[in-house]
């Protein structure tokens, strides 16, 4: 039971991200919701690589233990981390552009594309 | 190359297309061809015939606009147009909305079914 | 952003250039520890923004010219992309530097096989992370001030 | 060394050098930067062709990223394929053709477009970085790859669409494309995560020969269905895509359609490489049926009452993508039935991989004219046009060519696949075929619409000094137009030599498997 909480974890988190995206109408707080999702799917990816009692990936200081943690997850986290930095980067970037043209960061009001 | 393009319950074939496209060609300039090149000009005989009405000098006033092209269709489908452009409200979150709710349906009934 | 007061501008001196020594600690022993490219990259490129912060924007712009971050970007790709194109003719990306395990114990140098060339990888990408974030940070705050000060880019042909 | 071989790591070289080499050659003035581009997207066809011929003529070909050969999939003592690899059959290999050919043409005619605005070492960077991840996402083998280059092309996009960033639509088309498509690729790297998790593995042939039906399996393909049916406008979804297209430079307009067909390949490869027959219920296939026929007839209505040209064809794109969906849609139903698979299954699966052609060129050359009415006139409102005709006969022309293709008129190749796939879906119900048809009218409506207010009709006195555009942006129509007369008169050689082999490749599960398990033994 308890070797599942990171995935209760990874829940409440993506929710959380799910729910600050639609219940806050500030743009800086929804690019903030868009980068806690991200968070709470690398720890996703994090916790599903961990094996119990493993050790190290490498293998020349790995020691006695005969499992290893895998290393692709953390490999997979850490592209998954750069490029949620550029993606945060280009929406901070956008939000402000948005501000400069609109005066407002207010996601009701920046609306003149519908229909 | 030139084949017949098979359906399953018929066939298409370009090349037979094209033929017709010739034949209609064809009769088509030959249709105009027997036209009358002595026609008196500078009178009645050379004016455009609008309906038998004054041809208008500039017709930039009276296009119909892009805007109003289908007119009837719009407004017989009025209620329909409504709901679908209430739903383009354009607001980024409810774009995302959307979206999450269309996986959602999809993610509870594929457990379902 | 304005200044910010002398002990924070006078610990910014002494400290920010250890970031960069470290940055660059990281990015050299991205093969044997973990960190690596991406990691040293980011901490090298923390000494611009904390220097954006103790010294505000005004002298930061001044002083460092963006051409040069940006060559440490094409720079750090391109040696990236010659080390993948030495791979041919096995295959693109092909580690043709490195030496198996057996082979450096035999000869007894040491116990870490060198990696070949994820070492050498790991240089060029932190070459090229150090500049690209150093930029991002700059051309944000850019962004920021030319909006602040009312001075708009000139924009040669936009027709709206 | 023989350089087939290494053609699938060619095909993504090249338009990365030319993204990372693009800054340096930017110093040296506007023509090596332009040459740059048009360079680099003409040895990227080069390539797609020359890796399309090798993938006919071979069978599935794949590469292994950093292996000690190119094809050493396995390496000794491995039971499954391990590192980066990317495999191309005849259907990525497709795929990457049209991609190829309509980045070539958006990148001559972005030649002339972009030539009075600044940044343009940006834009190079950011077109061969788009170009890059399009062809990425379409050989990639490997899901999280696919992620990384979905990525790629998404930020590169993101870029692109605001580009002119001192319009105040540009930036708010591409905040609300980055926001939904950042919320879409968490689901998809959610998805991958989960699947590694479960069988250990990224690569999707192999995740495809073990996988078992179960809930985990059944959500991961919800959410990879969901968020890729998103990033290619599927109805309920599609908001961004109207606005993204609309607001995006021409060229890059261009290159979006063939970015969101990857996607739609990526929708393909998961239901039918890594879950083909096992997907037991037929829930999938007729949700996708279903967001096929809604997207085909809510897109359409959009675009009958739109009044700004590019929006008007942005909408056309979602009921376009309708089409595929329910030609794929209606295949992926009878996968498993080899009867109704060979009465009308592979005549909907060949109709939609010849829709993915069609569309991909017409809609392509379609954007291309409105950017060219664009350049010429200053104006995107079509209230505001008339009587272009006279003053643009060569893109009447095209355009003329293009509108009669996406209405599916005879002889043009869009009524070639849109039969195919009339035909096929008439066999499961009536009702898709109707609704189909029904689209293709209201399509031809709005169509005549744009031809009638836009190029006919009595001259407006604002555009009396409306000049033809200059060579280069006509080059680069020519070049979609040339695609689609040659498919609209030769069908069955087209359907034959470049169709078939996709449709026999996209239903082929186990060899799509096979060639990756098998090798390097």
């Amino acid at each position: 039971m308890i070797g599942n909480a990171p995935f209760f974890v990874v829940g409440v988190l993506f929710l959380m991200g799910l729910l600050g995206i639609f219940m806050t109408k500030n743009l800086i707080k929804i690019a903030i919701a868009v980068s806690i999702l991200g968070s709470s799917v690398n720890i996703f990816l994090v916790a599903l690589g961990y094996r119990t009692g493993g050790t190290i990936p490498v293998h020349f200081l790995a020691g006695e233990g005969s499992t290893m943690v895998m290393p692709t997850p953390q490999a997979m986290t850490l592209t998954a981390i750069v490029i949620a930095l550029a993606t945060t980067a280009l929406l901070l970037s956008l939000i402000m552009l948005v501000w400069r043209h609109y005066g407002t960061i207010d996601v009701d009001e920046i609306r003149r594309l519908r229909g | 190359m030139w084949g017949k393009v098979y359906t399953g319950f018929g066939y298409w074939d370009a090349s037979a297309w094209i033929l017709f496209f010739f034949i209609a060609a064809f009769f088509t300039l030959w249709l105009r061809s027997q036209g009358r090149s002595d026609y008196k000009k500078g009178t009645d005989q050379d004016e455009i015939y609008w309906s038998g009405n004054e041809v208008p000098e500039d017709g930039e006033d009276i296009t119909v606009p892009a805007s109003s092209a289908y007119w009837g269709f719009r407004k017989a489908l009025e209620p329909f147009y409504k709901g679908l452009l209430g739903m383009h409200t354009g607001i980024a979150t409810d774009i995302v909305g959307y979206y999450v709710i269309a996986v959602a349906f999809l993610a509870v009934f594929i457990l379902l079914v | 952003m304005r200044p910010l007061s002398v002990v924070v501008r006078t610990g910014c001196d002494i400290f920010a250039w250890f970031l960069v020594i470290f940055g660059a600690s990281i990015i050299i022993h991205g093969d044997v520890t973990p960190g690596g490219g991406f990691q040293g990259g980011a901490v090298v490129a923390t000494f611009i923004s904390l220097l954006l912060v103790a010294y505000g924007g005004k002298k930061v712009l001044s002083w460092v010219r963006l051409n040069i971050f940006n060559s440490l970007l094409v720079f750090g790709l391109m040696l990236f992309f010659l080390l993948g194109i030495m791979g041919f003719p096995n295959s693109f990306f092909y580690n043709f530097l490195a030496i198996p395990h057996e082979v450096v114990q035999a000869s007894g140098h040491g116990v870490i096989p060198p990696s070949g060339t994820i070492a050498l990888m790991d240089i060029a990408v932190g070459i090229e992370v150090a500049g690209g974030l150093s930029l991002i940070v700059l051309s944000m705050f850019r962004g920021i001030r030319i909006f602040r000060e009312g001075l708009m880019e000139e924009e040669l042909g936009h027709d709206r | 060394m023989n350089w087939n071989e290494h053609l699938p790591a060619l095909i993504l070289i090249i338009p990365l050098f030319g993204a990372f080499i693009a800054p340096v050659c930017s110093l040296g003035g506007k023509t090596a930067r332009n040459i740059l581009l048009v360079a680099i997207s003409f040895l990227t066809l080069i390539v797609a062709f020359m890796l399309w011929r090798h993938v006919l003529a071979n069978g599935i070909s794949y590469y292994v990223m950093g292996g000690d050969k190119f094809n050493l999939s396995l390496p000794s003592g491995m039971a499954l394929p391990v590192r980066i690899i990317l495999e191309v059959d005849a259907f990525s290999a497709f795929m990457a053709l049209c991609g190829a050919i309509v980045s070539f043409a958006g990148a001559l005619f972005s030649v002339n477009y972009m030539n009075r605005f600044t940044g343009m070492g940006r834009f190079v960077s950011l077109y061969c970085l788009l170009t890059a991840g399009m062809i990425g996402m379409m050989v990639t083998g490997d899901i999280f790859n696919f992620f990384i280059f979905i990525e790629i092309s998404s930020i590169a996009s993101f870029g692109l669409i605001a580009f002119w960033r001192d319009k105040p639509t540009a930036i708010e088309a591409s905040f609300k494309y980055a926001l939904i498509s950042q919320v879409g690729s968490m689901f998809i790297l959610i998805a991958a995560g989960a699947l590694y998790g479960r069988y250990n593995m990224l690569n999707m042939a192999a995740i495809g020969s073990v996988l078992k039906m179960g809930s985990m399996e059944k959500l991961v393909l919800v959410f990879l269905v969901g968020s890729l049916a998103m990033k290619c406008g599927t109805f309920p979804m599609h908001m961004w895509l109207p606005d993204a297209y609309a607001e995006a430079p021409t060229g890059v307009t261009c290159l979006l359609v063939a970015v969101s067909q990857a996607s739609l390949y990526g929708l393909m490869r998961v239901c039918f490489s890594i879950y083909g027959a096992t997907m037991g219920s037929s829930f999938i296939p007729w949700m996708l049926i279903v967001f096929g026929l809604a997207s085909m007839f809510f897109g359409v209505s959009m675009a009958v009452v739109q009044h700004e040209i590019k929006r008007l064809m942005g909408y056309h794109s979602v009921s376009q993508v309708g089409y595929m969906l329910l030609g794929l849609g209606v295949g992926l139903l009878v996968l498993d039935d080899a009867r109704a698979m060979a009465d009308y299954g592979f005549t909907a699966i060949k109709g939609g991989v010849f829709h993915i052609f069609n569309y991909t060129m017409y809609k392509a050359l379609l954007f291309l004219t409105a950017g060219a009415i664009y350049y010429a006139t200053g104006k995107k409102d079509l209230n505001e046009m008339g009587g272009l005709a006279r003053r643009m006969p060569y893109t009447t022309f095209m355009f003329v060519i293009a509108a009669a293709a996406i209405s599916g008129l005879p002889p043009f190749n869009g009524f070639v696949s849109k039969l195919l796939i009339y035909e096929s879906s008439f066999a499961v119900h009536p009702f898709l075929a109707v609704v189909a048809l029904v689209t293709s009218v209201l399509t031809l409506a709005s169509f005549v619409k744009v031809f009638q207010t836009a190029f006919l009709g009595p001259e407006k006195s604002s555009l009396a000094k409306v000049q033809e555009v200059p060579a280069a942006m006509l080059i680069g129509m020519v070049v979609l137009t040339a695609a689609i007369l040659g498919a609209s008169l030769f069908p069955s050689w087209t359907l034959s030599t470049l169709v078939e082999p996709a449709a026999r490749a996209l239903v082929d599960q186990s060899g799509y498997i096979g060639a990756i398990l098998g090798g390097g033994m």
